[in-house]
């Protein structure tokens, strides 16, 4: 495994607002993908784990430590902390991504301003309200931005930038021992 | 028209300047030409001036619709060299090169071109191999090239970084030690000035319009000053070809794509010669006036707007810190971009086309500058002649159908790749 | 000039004094001050050398448009050139020297060239050093000295210490300029609710209100109108910010400089951040800069702007000069007139214009003002400062009219009228409108999303101006209530700058831009030679290219021109802005993006073990990769040959993960990949991978990899390490646009799977006891995959063999990758197995003759590598028909072959070949793509690309390292060099 | 910078895409065998100047590839639309 940052990061933005980065477990990731009757395929396939499609590809579909977030029209990814026995259904192919991400969680009241100096998304309380999730870049990576609290945002990240990708944001942080 | 020479310039500052010649004239446009070039650009006046000289047309007129070198004459980072490998571009810019090293005389007009040196620095064996193969083609072809490894090209270039925090640590570099830059205002200014002379008239805020055709056959040009009738018209109309090649019902394989130029404020002399980084697309040089001048990437999609965006700022002054971490407190004063037409093999088009009457030479990708001399001199051949110069052979429009693609880079048919 | 400190009044903090050096000497200044009014306050009267003739000169301007005052501020790592005195802010222990002088700014050696300016005219460069023969020689000797003299500031070439940032950032609204006018509109936008950045380049709010004199009642609105804005949540205020660039869809690019007014950064705090801010809409207030007057010798210290007088007077108290000529053309220099001679100055007005306005003249008069209208100046005289001024009567377009008269003074005060600061307009919307009232060019109040208010569209008041950047603002609250002087800019403006004798010229060098010292003669003889469009005049002259881009220069230039050609201005035409505004460093704009950070690293899960066991690393890419591992005291070439030895011998493993994987699911998935491989994919059994190679478009090779058929509709692509995201973005380009019937979804994986190949003729065997199940060739034959669990860990065996051994590549969940390597090397034991690198990879794929990123360079086609046998004929798919094109065909092509380097020495990548007795000149038969030292054959090998290569098998050829020196031997083969049958890896 | 609307993400910068090509260029069938067919296609652009309906991927989002309606000398945006929904 990648050399992780074992033990938190904290620090403060240069505006003097703390950060805690910590690496959390993913736990199961998985991508549920279709076709023409995706909407009503994936959404019945999710319902019978007491899950649903989210009608958006903005809204992050949650329930106890399990989300949903649509990535496309036609996929949906499913964060679980257990993994899920997904029905196989014709025109729904479903793939196992657990090891292709890791996650990244930021937390302080300076989370946001510290994404803000690397991602350019509107995470103001009104552009990027609690959850809300998106898919973006920071450092040319591609990574998803989960907002879980106020000041608390989770980030999939691939798993072979997530050494460097932590290294980086640590750095715009003013690390504290 | 007087000789330029120190001694004109002692006579005349005695004299309070106050009795220089026009540097070229300001003729009105007469009814017909034997040879009408569209393009005041470089190309465009180097063609008429090796028309008038090597094959006495001298019934000429270049017509620019702005100013003479207004495009990209004007806008690039002034790099000239030779280092080409693929069979019809090597001897070609090679010429080029040639043709620069006596241009100031020729023209009697000083293009100030300066040998510097032209490092490219590689970062990966792999890189160093693709570029030997460069560097030896050049060499058979009696073209000059050396090869350097790290430690001699820390001793040369002190100032790179070599430090352990490199995130691309340099292997060694290739050196083209007769490429250099030149003034590119004054190559515009010394091939107008030199056309003027033998006849031609440049005719300046005179913008084509459109064709006079005479059944399928193209005898002339529509403008804002009027019809001008001509045997033949002449395109070199670099970020505008594909505009200029569509209103005579031309399509081509070109896309206009932007290039970013940068430079910082004036300095004592820093950087000495011309610097590649091949880490990234970038490179840097010091004009006479002491502005660091800074090159990078395309902007990478469609654009005739000549005005560049942040994410090529970025992107190259990166670079630019990467390959000499002491520019972190010099400031950039200026960036801007020209309007490059990028074909899809990345490299050029002059010939005639398959309208009557219409000739071509454009697709320069980012190349023009460097191949301005050889370019005039070839088109002008080829113009004159009816049939291609031997250099300039392969350059044709129809290589794409035959697949002979010049393909430096090997990106193949994506421009914004080339 | 004789300038001193008031002992009352202005914006600085007395209370607290500081040092600063210039020039070995020390100052004393107060917080609030700038070095330039620090330096004015100490009675320094040269601040810097010019450009061209290294004239000694003074301060000009008190904001960005100073042209001269340029020093050398700090020093060691933190020296920084060309900083602008009048932008500096004093802190304790400032240090600054001066530039571009030798051996000292008081005397200038090159200096001298002034003495020859009459012949460094407009374009003396290209006139001379041609050189009497041919070639570069001659101008290049020169250019030394050239270089040498020119170029202003020195640079450094140590790393800097301090760190910049990056902030993204989104508003509603977006002003530019915290003077009344967008103060106005930041607090009537931020009352209705928007979400506003109001930006401000100064260290305080106020804008031209910071030139009143203190405690007047601008001080009152502006402190009330600070404090509002202070406490609205939805405003933010950034002061010593500059928006240096306006660009696309109302992107904005800002410079906040955060710690350049201390000595050196707090810890943990940028010296300067980078604002990229994304605006819904934008109010531009950016106000505007007053004109120079140009006369003969308007360059002697002592002679600055009048705005600038006014500023040093009312914000920093210091009063410029004792006897002072005001020379203007316009009503807006009455006020500093009026202002000066109250604080103790003798004051003369010369005003171009014959009628004055009557109560301006009386006020100028009350204060005891010589008002001579109708008068300017038509010389200066002095040497290193100004002594006297020569005033004439002067007809209405500037000409001396009668004798001119002699007044003493030490300060020359010119107003030609003012220049709205448009820069940002017109880097986003280009050509700005000329007005002829104004004598200037004027961007439109509104256009798309943007609103310019204030002195920026000459509004004629002050009130106006308020006015307008509450309407702009959202027109929210009470109108802004403030009453300015009677003498706003540019009003009852004649417009004319340049004072001549009657005949034209000017007794004495006249210059229009000070820091390139481009003369009136200069432009004069530009248009004697034609030079006459402004980009021409521009770049033939170098007027407006100095460091201040012509802030103060553009018009006066372009005015001159115009008078020449006979033209009104807006027919001349005006040149183009580009950012920035301001110079901007560099590393700004750069942010964390450098060193280890510029680009992400990529690393694969078992990253960690090859670093603690010593291996050299290699980036390929962004990812870093084992390129060997050495033994104590090898170098690379003992390393890799011993491990590929050790492959052929033993067994190996080699970290793969950076292989590119694609998950291909779908009822189609089948029919997709048949179309965009070269080779049949449809009757591929589950259970099975088969190499594919694919072209591009054009008919080139690509890419190529091995894809495995994981169940009915469940496909697993492998891809070259180079191109596995470029075959991604391709394959969704195809599905989404051309082939969107196909029912195929792409999925990139190969984060998900790390990637082991197990070579050797051990390898089985290794495998065999650490999964515990039987890998016979019956049971898993080559081409063939099977499902293992090591470790509890469920993974992939993949049957393939890149090295031509028995070999397997194991694919395992990424996050348990290091897990499984070590199990490898724990159960490897007993086998002597080993790790190799890259180097010993590519050492065995070239014996083996398989193709590689460097073959595959992008100009080669299926046959050049000898791979048409995996064309189908049965179906088209990507590139079959384009591939066919006749030059492509062509049986001449250089195509691959395998390399025996006769004697011991290896020959290098790189190099051309040639036949025997062959010139070894022109383009060559082919060229060298890889070699290596074959452990197997005992022989230094190469793959290369020869005309007609497999007719030619026996043949000796010349291989050619030019830049190198060297010269080979080499005899033509196949490529297949090792085990051609197979028989290893099939074994 | 441009600053791109994905459909399916919503406004975001330049940078998170990447460009295609012209999206009026239609790839020919697969069955097709002409080479001025493919050459057209490969090879030849329209680029003009102004209004211009080309591809962008969103390779940083969803990886959608979207066709963007922009003018080429102003950058102006005219709407964009998921490509497998866009007839051109």
């Amino acid at each position: 495994m990648a050399k992780k940052h074992q033990s938190p990061v904290r620090g403060t933005t240069s505006d003097g607002l703390p950060v805690t980065i910590r690496e959390v477990e993913l736990g199961t990731l998985t991508q549920l993908a279709g076709w023409e009757d995706f909407d009503i395929l994936a959404d019945g396939i999710l319902r019978k784990q007491a899950l649903s499609l989210p009608s958006d590809c903005r809204s992050s579909f949650r329930r106890g430590l399990t989300s949903v977030w649509r990535i496309a029209p036609d996929r949906v990814l499913v964060r679980s902390d257990t993994a899920m026995n997904f029905e196989a259904v014709d025109e729904i192919v479903t793939l196992d991504l657990s090891h292709s991400r890791v996650c990244l969680r930021l937390n302080g009241r300076g989370a946001a301003s510290l994404l803000s100096r690397m991602v350019a998304l509107d995470l103001s309380e009104a552009g990027f309200p609690i959850g809300t999730f998106a898919q973006t870049a920071i450092h040319h990576v591609s990574v998803l931005i989960d907002r879980v609290g106020m000041e608390e945002f989770d980030l999939c990240i691939p798993t072979t930038f997530a050494v460097s990708l932590t290294g980086f944001i640590a750095e715009h942080l003013n690390q504290v021992a | 028209m007087s000789h330029y020479s120190a001694l004109s310039i002692l006579r005349h500052g005695l004299l309070g300047n106050k009795h220089w010649p026009r540097a070229w004239r300001d003729p009105a446009p007469k009814p017909s030409y034997d040879v009408v070039i569209v393009g005041g650009g470089g190309h465009g006046l180097a063609t008429a001036y090796y028309l008038a000289k090597e094959h006495g047309i001298r019934n000429v007129a270049v017509l620019e619709k702005g100013w003479l070198g207004g495009g990209n004459t004007g806008r690039n980072t002034t790099i000239v060299r030779s280092n080409y490998m693929m069979p019809g571009n090597t001897e070609f810019y090679e010429r080029s090169v040639q043709m620069w090293e006596n241009l100031s005389q020729d023209l009697n007009y000083n293009v100030m071109l300066s040998q510097r040196g032209y490092y490219y620095v590689f970062h990966s064996p792999g890189q160093g191999d693709a570029l030997r193969r460069r560097a030896n083609v050049m060499r058979a072809n009696g073209i000059d090239a050396e090869f350097f490894d790290r430690a001699e090209i820390k001793k040369r270039l002190p100032f790179l970084d070599y430090s352990a925090s490199a995130r691309f640590p340099i292997y060694g570099a290739f050196l083209q030690s007769r490429a250099g830059t030149a003034r590119h205002d004054a190559v515009a200014w010394g091939y107008a000035r030199g056309a003027d002379k033998q006849g031609v008239d440049i005719i300046q805020q005179c913008e084509v319009l459109g064709y006079i055709w005479e059944t399928d056959k193209i005898v002339g040009v529509e403008t804002t000053r009027g019809p001008i009738r001509a045997n033949k018209v002449a395109l070199a109309v670099a970020g505008h070809t594909s505009h200029l090649a569509s209103k005579a019902g031309l399509r081509l394989p070109i896309e206009t794509h932007l290039l970013q130029a940068f430079v910082t404020e004036p300095l004592k002399p820093l950087v000495d010669h011309v610097i590649i980084y091949g880490g990234a697309h970038f490179y840097i040089s010091q004009s006479d006036k002491g502005g660091l001048v800074l090159g990078g990437d395309l902007d990478g999609f469609n654009s005739y707007a000549q005005r560049g965006g942040l994410p090529i700022v970025e992107h190259t002054l990166q670079s630019a810190i990467a390959l000499m971490p002491s520019l972190s407190r010099l400031r950039l004063l200026r960036h801007w971009a020209g309007a490059v037409d990028m074909t899809m093999d990345g490299s050029p088009i002059i010939g005639k086309m398959p309208i009557e009457g219409l000739w071509l030479n454009g697709g320069w990708n980012y190349g023009g500058f460097k191949a301005t001399p050889a370019s005039g001199y070839c088109f002008a051949w080829t113009i004159a002649k009816g049939e291609p110069h031997p250099d300039s052979a392969e350059f044709t429009l129809s290589r794409f159908e035959r697949g002979y693609q010049i393909d430096e880079t090997g990106a193949g048919p994506y421009p914004k790749a080339q | 000039m004789t300038a001193r400190r008031l002992t009352t009044g202005g914006r600085i903090d007395r209370s607290l004094s500081v040092t600063v050096q210039f020039d070995q000497r020390s100052f004393s200044a107060h917080l609030g001050d700038t070095l330039g009014s620090a330096l004015l306050a100490g009675g320094q009267q040269i601040v810097g050398r010019s450009f061209k003739y290294h004239r000694p000169r003074g301060l000009v301007a008190a904001g960005v448009e100073e042209t001269n005052a340029l020093v050398h501020l700090r020093e060691g790592d933190r020296h920084e050139p060309n900083a602008q005195a009048t932008m500096v802010e004093v802190f304790d222990g400032l240090t600054s020297t001066p530039q571009n002088a030798w051996p000292s700014l008081q005397f200038d050696a090159g200096a001298v060239n002034g003495l020859m300016s009459r012949f460094f005219g407009a374009g003396f460069y290209y006139k001379t050093f041609i050189g009497p023969f041919g070639g570069t020689k001659f101008w290049m000797f020169w250019e030394r000295f050239i270089r040498k003299a020119a170029g202003m500031g020195r640079g450094t070439t140590l790393r800097d210490p301090d760190h910049y940032e990056k902030i993204n950032a989104f508003c509603d609204v977006l002003i530019v300029g915290a003077g009344p006018a967008g103060i106005a509109a930041a607090l009537a936008a931020g009352r209705r609710g928007d979400n506003v950045i109001l930006v401000e380049q100064d260290r305080d709010l106020g804008g031209s209100l910071l030139s009143e004199p203190a405690g007047g009642p601008s001080d009152v609105w502006l402190a009330q109108a600070a404090a509002e804005l202070s406490d609205l949540p939805n405003v933010r205020v950034l002061r010593r910010t500059t928006a240096f660039g306006a660009y696309d869809c109302e992107v904005f690019g800002l410079v906040e400089r955060v710690q350049d007014h201390i000595r050196a950064p707090e810890k943990g705090k940028p010296r300067q951040r980078y604002w990229v801010v994304r605006t819904k809409r934008a109010i531009l207030a950016t106000g505007a800069i007053e004109r120079p007057m140009v006369f003969a010798d308007n360059d002697v210290s002592g002679v600055m702007l009048t705005s600038a007088v006014r500023t040093y007077l009312n914000r920093y108290a210091v009063l410029a000069g004792e006897r002072i000529v005001v020379a203007t053309n316009n009503d807006s220099a009455y006020t500093a007139a009026i202002e000066l001679a109250n604080s103790g100055a003798r004051v003369t007005i010369c005003d171009l214009r014959r009628e004055v306005p009557a109560q301006l003249g009386e006020n100028a008069r009350k204060a005891g003002i010589d008002l001579r209208p109708g008068h300017a100046v038509l010389k200066v005289v002095g040497g290193k400062c100004v002594k006297a001024a020569y005033v004439v009567y002067v007809t209405p377009e500037g000409k001396a009219v009668g004798r001119s008269l002699r007044i003493d003074c030490d300060l020359v005060t010119v107003s030609g009228g003012w220049t709205p600061t448009l820069h940002l307009w017109s880097q986003r919307f280009g050509k700005p409108q000329y007005d002829r009232q104004l004598d200037t060019f004027l961007p439109p109040a509104e256009r798309g999303a943007f609103t310019c208010v204030g002195s920026l569209v000459g509004s004629p008041s002050l009130k106006d101006s308020l006015l307008q950047g509450h309407k702009a603002g959202g027109g929210i609250g009470k109108e802004p209530a403030l009453l300015g002087h009677a003498d706003f800019w540019g009003r009852n403006l004649a417009p004319v700058t340049v004072i001549t004798k009657a005949d034209g010229s000017t007794p004495g060098k006249a210059f229009v831009d000070f820091q390139h010292d481009v003369k009136l003669a200069d432009i004069d003889q530009a248009h004697l030679e034609g030079y006459v469009s402004v980009e021409h005049l521009k770049r033939y002259t170098t007027s407006g290219m100095a460091t201040d881009q012509g802030k103060t220069s553009n018009l006066n230039a372009l005015a001159r021109m115009s008078t020449l050609r006979g033209m009104d201005i807006p027919s001349v035409g005006t040149t183009t802005f580009r950012p920035p505004y301001t110079p901007v460093a560099l590393g700004t704009l750069v942010g964390h993006d450098r060193d280890r950070h510029l680009r992400a690293i990529r690393l694969s899960t078992i990253h960690g073990w090859h670093e603690e066991n010593g291996a050299e690393m290699i980036d390929a890419g962004l990812w870093l990769r084992p390129w060997y591992y050495p033994a104590s005291g090898e170098g690379i070439n003992e390393a890799y040959i011993r491990e590929a030895s050790h492959v052929r011998k033993h067994v190996g493993i080699v970290d793969i993960s950076t292989l590119g994987k694609i998950a291909v699911q779908g009822p189609d998935a089948a029919e997709f990949l048949n179309r965009v491989y070269v080779n049949g994919f449809k009757t591929l059994p589950t259970g099975k991978l088969r190499y594919g190679i694919m072209l591009r478009e054009d008919g080139f090779v690509f890419d190529d990899g091995a894809t495995a058929r994981l169940g009915e509709n469940d496909y697993f692509m492998s891809t070259t390490t180079a191109n596995a995201a470029k075959v991604l973005a391709n394959a969704e380009h195809l599905l989404q646009t051309a082939w969107r019937d196909l029912r195929v979804h792409v999925t990139s994986v190969t984060d998900q799977w790390a990637a082991i190949a197990i070579a050797g003729p051990k390898s089985r065997g290794v495998l065999a006891a650490l999964a515990g199940v039987d890998l016979s060739n019956e049971v898993l034959p080559s081409n063939h995959f099977t499902h293992v669990t090591i470790a509890e860990v469920a993974c992939r065996l993949h049957r393939m063999s890149f090295s031509g051994e028995l070999a397997y590549e194991l694919f395992i969940p990424a996050k348990r990758g290091r897990e499984i390597w070590e199990a490898l090397i724990a159960a490897g034991v007993p086998y002597n197995l080993r790790p190799y690198g890259l180097e010993a990879m590519g050492a065995l794929r070239i014996e083996k003759g398989h193709i590689a990123g460097s073959e595959i360079d992008g100009r080669t086609t299926l046959k050049d590598l000898g791979l048409e046998g995996f064309a189908s004929t049965k179906k088209q798919f990507v590139g079959s028909v384009l591939r066919k094109r006749p030059v492509l065909e062509d049986p001449s092509r250089p195509s691959l072959v395998g390399l025996e380097i006769i004697g011991d020495s290896s020959a290098r990548a790189g190099s051309l070949l040639f036949a025997m007795n062959a010139p070894t000149k022109g383009h060559g038969e082919g060229w060298v793509s890889a070699v290596t030292y074959s452990p197997a054959l005992k022989k230094n090998i190469a793959l290369a690309l020869l005309a007609r290569g497999p007719q030619r098998f026996g043949e000796t050829i010349q291989v050619v390292d030019f830049v190198g020196n060297e010269t080979w031997q080499a005899k033509v083969v196949s490529h297949h060099f090792f085990d051609p049958e197979g028989h290893h890896q099939n074994g | 910078m441009l600053r791109i609307y994905c459909p399916v993400c919503g406004l975001r910068d330049e940078t998170e895409f990447t460009y295609g090509e012209d999206a009026t260029v239609r790839r020919p069938d697969i069955s097709e065998t002409d080479p001025k067919v493919w050459h057209e296609y490969v090879f030849i652009r329209e680029n003009p100047r102004g209004r211009h309906k080309e591809y962008w991927h969103h390779v940083a989002g969803c990886r959608q590839w979207i066709v963007v309606e922009r003018d080429t000398l102003t950058h102006e945006m005219f709407g964009s639309f998921l490509a497998r929904e866009v007839t051109v």
